[in-house]
């Protein structure tokens, strides 16, 4: 009896200590991204345009009412400073979660966002991110296994290459798209010459491109990012690597070229749009006003792709009139050709964002971006 | 003041830390949850580098082939996480005396870099999903998580109270073991591994012993680890976490309460300093540097004249502290 | 042959070109105390060295109550009975008094590894049994008092007694002293003279090297003299000090201790 | 046979920067016996401030001066900050426990690696084009000018140290503190001068080394030191550290080990086969190819 008498007190206090949170009438939004580490310009990018969509929400009179709240948790890009970020995230009470922007820390956290009932989008494209059956899981990008279908399709019929050489660095989601690719490739008829491992950041490429160099490959694909990607394509041409060179999505970053240098000119690079190419009004009103705000672009699609994300689940929200995750959850996943800055947005049963918007792109002299292949 | 510490101190601890999740939010619960493993982990390294002198920088590999072992157990064979636990103690502490054997003869530095590079060799070994089992970068997610049955609300403190229990029992080894012959040994030839010698001691099989024991408590810590994350992934065992256990004893001192503080300040602090991201570790740096210079033998280092009472009383108490 | 005897048979070490034993040979007997002289550098540290298997010698035999022990490692040779002190004092400098003692009784312990996991009854008996042997042994060479200090702070004298006593805690069958009064003053040289009688009256055989010629004239037995490695003289004290190739040695070498 | 050709010249120009980098390890050892793991760190901190010396010092075009000019002064900042570090964090621990320098040593990194990121920030910096990238193809095998450069002026400076350290007074004071510091001091030589000195020349070869991992590869990040500061130590370990002709030999070593295991044996491996190769070195010669075998004195 007495300790009944207690637990009702200590609710009652929980109460009067919750309350105050409960009135405040906001809708809090996480944000899971690397802001410091290898990839802190595209998380700091991410975590600068959901401020931004969050202020032109607020400014329109928030979500049914309530106005949106930005948290951000660092981090760092590795698993381990995710899965606390993901603990941190839940406890702030957080219904949605945006990122994270690799796809090792976006899985190292969803089980806790799972197990709490929270939204997360991430661009991560790794296969393995919507093979949980986590219902709280959408994928904003497209993922791998819908690259590696066109990359294979360009290299294979478009291009027809004799001899195609893979390469990737260690993490999951290079390792994964390097492997869906080779498998496309093999399934379409193509001949895999070489299938390598660079460690990331390890700078020195040379002695693999030299041995890849021996097996005469027509193209390299490279799955990886961009900070070693540049660099391999720079010291491919410094060997008098005669192949072309191809960079799957992460190498879309503004740094490829400047890490190149001359050397970028010619190379391709395959992904979604990227943001100044993007044709949808959305996406030019979204590009100015970021640039009115932080007086840059964002530093790749990836950023636009989140936006698009955290856009689905507010869309999510007031269409269903409630903020129960769970009933969001299930409106989204039957979403179809919701208006994005990215294109049509539309979720498939998994969490999987349907359809593929990639494009190859030559890279010109003056850095620019030219679309050769849709 | 040593004795008081143990009488009040431990007891003390144990109770503060037992209470610790009623206070802590989940993020916290997190940040003592690892503050405990990584306890576990450096206590680990002290048998080695603390007690037996031996220069070893890859204790993150024995603390991963730990949590490796446990989680390929779980996930693949099914196993429930606790029946992992004597399994992950054996496993690294096999690797431990397979790898120190032909190394241990090896002087200071050079030791050094060899516990690196199987750091090293382990870490690719994992990322290359060997055997097909690791799972590559990526790691293994989705583990059990231990339940404690009768909990109700505080299950989420479960991996938290598993962890303090391992510590528990790392505490009680480490005990037994300074009051033995094996463990006096350690410290034996730590000191002077000639004179070691000299006496009868088989220096090369108390080193192996030493490796052997240090890789077992570490493979406990993995296993509470995996626990805690319901995850393992690589880089969790890099050599630089090698090198934070290293500095935790250092700058802590090898005795237990030194390592608790090492613990504290090489691992808690920056957490609690999370605010000021890009400046803590500059200063952390300096603070390392600074700790070194004022107490070169870390902030509380070890002490000796572990006498048993009883001789003491009828001996003198000339020069004891 | 004797049981218990120390024979060296033709031995010889080498330090890459240098000889630093050559062919030297002697025998100690059983409950003898024998002195290994010579001038600075003549090689007899190297010849303990060579016992204790710290650093093996390439040729020749060292017999051992009857058994080569040329080749087995220190611990091994400990084992058999045979401990040694050494010339600059190895102490385990951060530790107790007791503890450094204590180290002697590792041979003699019964614990497994594993005790040091686990303890069981028998362990802890053991144990304390051990304790009890150490403070036995402080009371013998009068260190009670500083039993609980750290050894390093000690005085050079004390540290040597603590030596000794850590070696006899072994239990040995042949002690061996390298220089054991060197550095001590007279009163505790004396305190020595009358340690190394209580020691062989247990029954214990010893080897010394020693460059008090006092000391030595007085305590030994037996003697070889060694110079450049080479036996050149041996017999009891009084031979030795007649002995014209002796007081060459010496004289040559301008080596005062004499 | 032209790709073993092109491999040799790979290994051979990351080798010369690992040896330069190297020296500066095991000059530091020889004397102080103490591992600088702020070396590395020193090693990046130069391509940074390379970096700036070019673009906000020398006005950012590209002449031969103004090459040199880079080079000179960011030689003397780099010495200048290998000073600093020796004096605060090492000095004050010459007498005690080894372990803490090695603790101090590795806060000393920390400040430096993190001093970095507070000037730069986090992200991954693009080191100007110096050098025109010419490159030449010599029967199949590929060479560029700066892989040229590089091997040309690592050979230059390794063989005037060599010859700085083996026959000038200088030298011989560096010779003789590294075998005994007492007996050192007691002939006359100020080891605190020596310690000094050799922290300049370790920390001069470190800043040419970290300037041409700038040139070379371009993309600089602040935490780079590690890697490159872990291979050249580890080439230091290969050669028999404290040994100088055994850093150069163990970072040509480690160059050509590290190209034809990737090249050869398996790039998904490398790193694995390039560490037990230096445990199995090690198994066999435990103090490294040059290293002394030292017995010790009972």
């Amino acid at each position: 009896m007495l300790k009944s008498k207690a637990l009702l007190l200590s609710l009652a206090a929980t109460v009067m200590v919750a309350s105050p949170v409960l009135a405040s009438d906001t809708l809090k939004v996480g944000v899971q991204a690397p802001i410091t580490g290898s990839y802190a310009n595209e998380g700091q990018g991410i975590d600068q345009s959901v401020r931004l969509l969050a202020d032109q929400i607020n400014a329109k009179g928030g979500v049914l009412g309530k106005k949106i709240e930005v948290v951000t948790c660092d981090d760092e890009g590795t698993a381990m400073k995710a899965a606390i970020c993901a603990k941190d995230l839940v406890n702030k009470k957080v219904s949605m979660v945006i990122g994270s922007y690799t796809s090792t820390c976006a899985e190292a956290a969803q089980a806790t966002y799972y197990r709490a009932g929270v939204l997360q989008t991430s661009d991560g494209t790794s296969d393995t991110l919507t093979e949980h059956g986590y219902w709280t899981f959408f994928r904003n990008s497209f993922p791998n296994s819908a690259e590696a279908e066109f990359a294979a399709n360009y290299m294979v019929k478009e291009k027809a290459y004799k001899n195609i050489a893979i390469l990737s660095d260690f993490s999951s989601y290079a390792d994964g798209l390097a492997t869906a690719v080779q498998d496309a490739v093999k399934k379409l008829g193509g001949n895999v010459v070489a299938r390598e491992k660079i460690k990331a950041g390890s700078q020195n490429f040379t002695p693999v491109l030299t041995q890849m160099k021996s097996k005469k490959p027509d193209v390299i694909f490279f799955a990886g990012y961009y900070s070693d990607g540049g660099l391999i394509r720079s010291q491919q041409v410094a060997l008098g690597i005669k192949a072309d060179f191809i960079g799957g999505d992460a190498n879309d970053n503004v740094d490829f070229v400047k890490l190149a240098g001359n050397a970028a000119t010619g190379a391709y690079i395959i992904n979604v749009p990227t943001p100044e190419l993007l044709p949808y009004d959305l996406a030019k009103d979204f590009l100015k006003a970021y640039k009115a705000k932080y007086n840059m672009m964002p530093p790749s699609i990836w950023t636009i792709l989140n936006v698009d994300g955290m856009r689905a689940f507010i869309h999510g929200i007031e269409a269903t009139k409630s903020f129960d995750t769970k009933k969001v959850a299930e409106y989204l996943h039957t979403l179809k050709d919701y208006p994005g800055i990215t294109g049509p947005i539309s979720f498939a049963a998994d969490g999987n964002r349907v359809g593929s918007g990639y494009m190859t792109y030559e890279i010109q002299k003056d850095g620019s971006y030219k679309i050769v292949f849709k | 003041m040593m004795k008081k510490i143990q009488v009040i101190g431990y007891p003390l601890f144990f109770v503060v830390m037992a209470l610790l999740p009623a206070v802590l939010d989940s993020r916290w619960l997190v940040v003592a949850t690892t503050f405990v493993i990584f306890t576990i982990v450096a206590l680990s390294q002290d048998v080695i580098l603390g007690k037996a002198g031996m220069f070893n920088m890859g204790q993150a590999l024995f603390f991963g082939l730990g949590a490796y072992t446990t989680a390929i157990l779980n996930s693949v064979y099914g196993w429930p996480m606790l029946a992992t636990l004597p399994v992950a103690i054996i496993i690294p502490a096999l690797f431990g005396i397979v790898l120190a054997g032909p190394i241990i003869h090896l002087r200071g530095d050079y030791l050094l870099v060899v516990t690196i590079g199987f750091n090293i060799v382990f870490i690719q070994a994992v990322q290359n999903n060997l055997g097909g089992v690791t799972g590559g970068p990526n790691g293994i997610f989705g583990l059990e998580m231990l339940q404690i049955p009768g909990m109700g609300a505080f299950q989420e403190a479960a991996p938290y109270y598993a962890a303090l229990f391992v510590l528990l029992l790392t505490l009680f080894i480490i005990r037994n073991l300074e009051s033995s012959k094996a463990g006096r040994a350690l410290h034996y030839l730590r000191e002077d591994d000639l004179a070691a010698g000299s006496i009868g001691i088989n220096t090369r099989v108390y080193k192996i012993f030493a490796f052997g024991v240090g890789a077992g408590i570490a493979g406990m810590a993995g296993t509470v680890f995996a626990n805690q994350y319901s995850a393992v992934s690589p880089e969790a065992f890099n050599f630089l976490q090698s090198v934070l256990f290293f500095s935790i004893v250092i700058v802590g001192g090898s005795s237990v309460p030194g390592i608790l503080l090492g613990v504290f300040v090489m691992f808690v602090l920056p957490e609690i300093f999370r605010e000021f991201a890009t400046w803590r570790y500059f200063i952390f740096g300096f603070a390392m540097i600074f700790t070194m210079i004022l107490r070169p033998r870390g902030l509380w280092p070890a002490k000796f004249g572990r006498i048993p009472k009883a001789f003491l009383e009828k001996g003198g108490n000339h020069g004891q502290q | 042959m004797a049981s218990n005897d120390l024979v060296l048979t033709n031995v010889t070490k080498r330090f890459g070109g240098l000889v630093a034993v050559d062919d030297l040979s002697f025998t100690v007997q059983q409950g003898q105390i024998y002195g290994l002289i010579g001038p600075n550098g003549a090689g007899k540290t190297t010849v303990f060295n060579c016992i204790t298997g710290i650093h093996p010698c390439e040729e020749g035999s060292v017999l051992w109550c009857g058994e080569e022990i040329r080749l087995l490692p220190t611990h091994k040779i400990v084992q058999m009975g045979i401990v040694r002190t050494f010339q600059t004092i190895r102490l385990f400098g951060q530790m107790s008094v007791a503890e450094n003692v204590m180290s002697g009784r590792h041979i003699k312990s019964s614990q497994s590894w594993w005790n040091g996991i686990i303890h069981t009854p028998s362990s802890k008996r053991d144990e304390t049994a051990n304790w009890q042997v150490v403070f036995e042994m402080l009371d013998f060479f009068d260190l009670t008092e500083f039993a609980a200090s750290t050894v390093s702070s000690l005085p050079y004298g004390i540290q040597r007694r603590v030596e000794m006593a850590r070696a006899m805690a072994v239990e040995p069958k042949l002690l061996i002293l390298d220089e054991p009064a060197a550095g001590l003053n007279d009163n505790e040289t004396q305190t020595l003279i009358e340690t190394i009688y209580r020691i062989r009256d247990k029954g214990i055989t010893i080897l010394l090297i020693e460059h008090d010629m006092d000391l030595v004239m007085e305590v030994t037995e037996y003697l070889t003299v060694i110079n450049f490695g080479s036996k050149i003289a041996e017999g009891n004290p009084g031979e030795i000090q007649e002995n014209p190739a002796v007081i060459e040695a010496y004289l040559g070498s301008e080596d005062d201790d004499f | 046979m032209d790709t073993f050709l092109q491999q040799l010249v790979n290994g051979l120009t990351i080798g010369s920067m690992f040896a330069l980098i190297a020296l500066g390890y095991t000059m530091v050892y020889g004397v102080m016996k103490l591992i600088n793991f702020a070396h590395g760190d020193l090693v990046a901190g130069s391509a940074f401030v390379g970096l700036f010396v070019f673009s906000q010092l020398l006005g950012g075009e590209v002449s031969l001066p103004v090459v040199i000019g880079v080079f000179l002064l960011t030689i003397v900042a780099i010495s200048l900050l290998g000073f600093t570090v020796e004096r605060l964090a090492y000095r004050p621990l010459r007498t005690a426990p080894r372990l803490s320098a090695v603790v101090s040593a590795l806060g000393a990194s920390m400040v430096i690696q993190n001093g970095i990121m507070l000037l730069w920030g986090p992200q991954m910096q693009i080191f100007p084009e110096l050098i025109p990238s010419v490159i030449w193809e010599v029967g199949g095998v590929v060479i560029s000018l700066m892989q040229v450069l590089i091997m040309a002026l690592s050979t230059l400076l390794m063989v005037g140290l060599y010859f700085f350290v083996e026959k000038t007074k200088i030298g011989t004071a560096i010779r003789a503190s590294a075998i005994d510091q007492d007996a050192a001091r007691l002939m006359g030589i100020n080891v605190n001068n020596i310690i000094v000195t050799i922290f300049l020349i370790g920390s001069s070869l470190g800043a040419v080394g970290g300037l041409f991992i700038g040139l070379y590869y371009r993309g600089i990040t602040f935490n780079m030191g590690w890697q490159y500061g872990l291979y050249a130590f580890v080439a230091a370990i290969i050669g028999g550290i404290g040994n100088i002709p055994g850093a150069m030999l163990g970072g040509l070593l480690l160059g050509l080990f590290k190209a034809f295991i990737a090249g050869y044996v398996s790039s998904t491996w490398a790193d694995a086969f390039t560490f037990i190769l230096l445990i199995v070195i090690l198994i066999v010669r435990p103090t490294g190819i040059l290293g002394e075998r030292v017995a010790e004195k009972v």
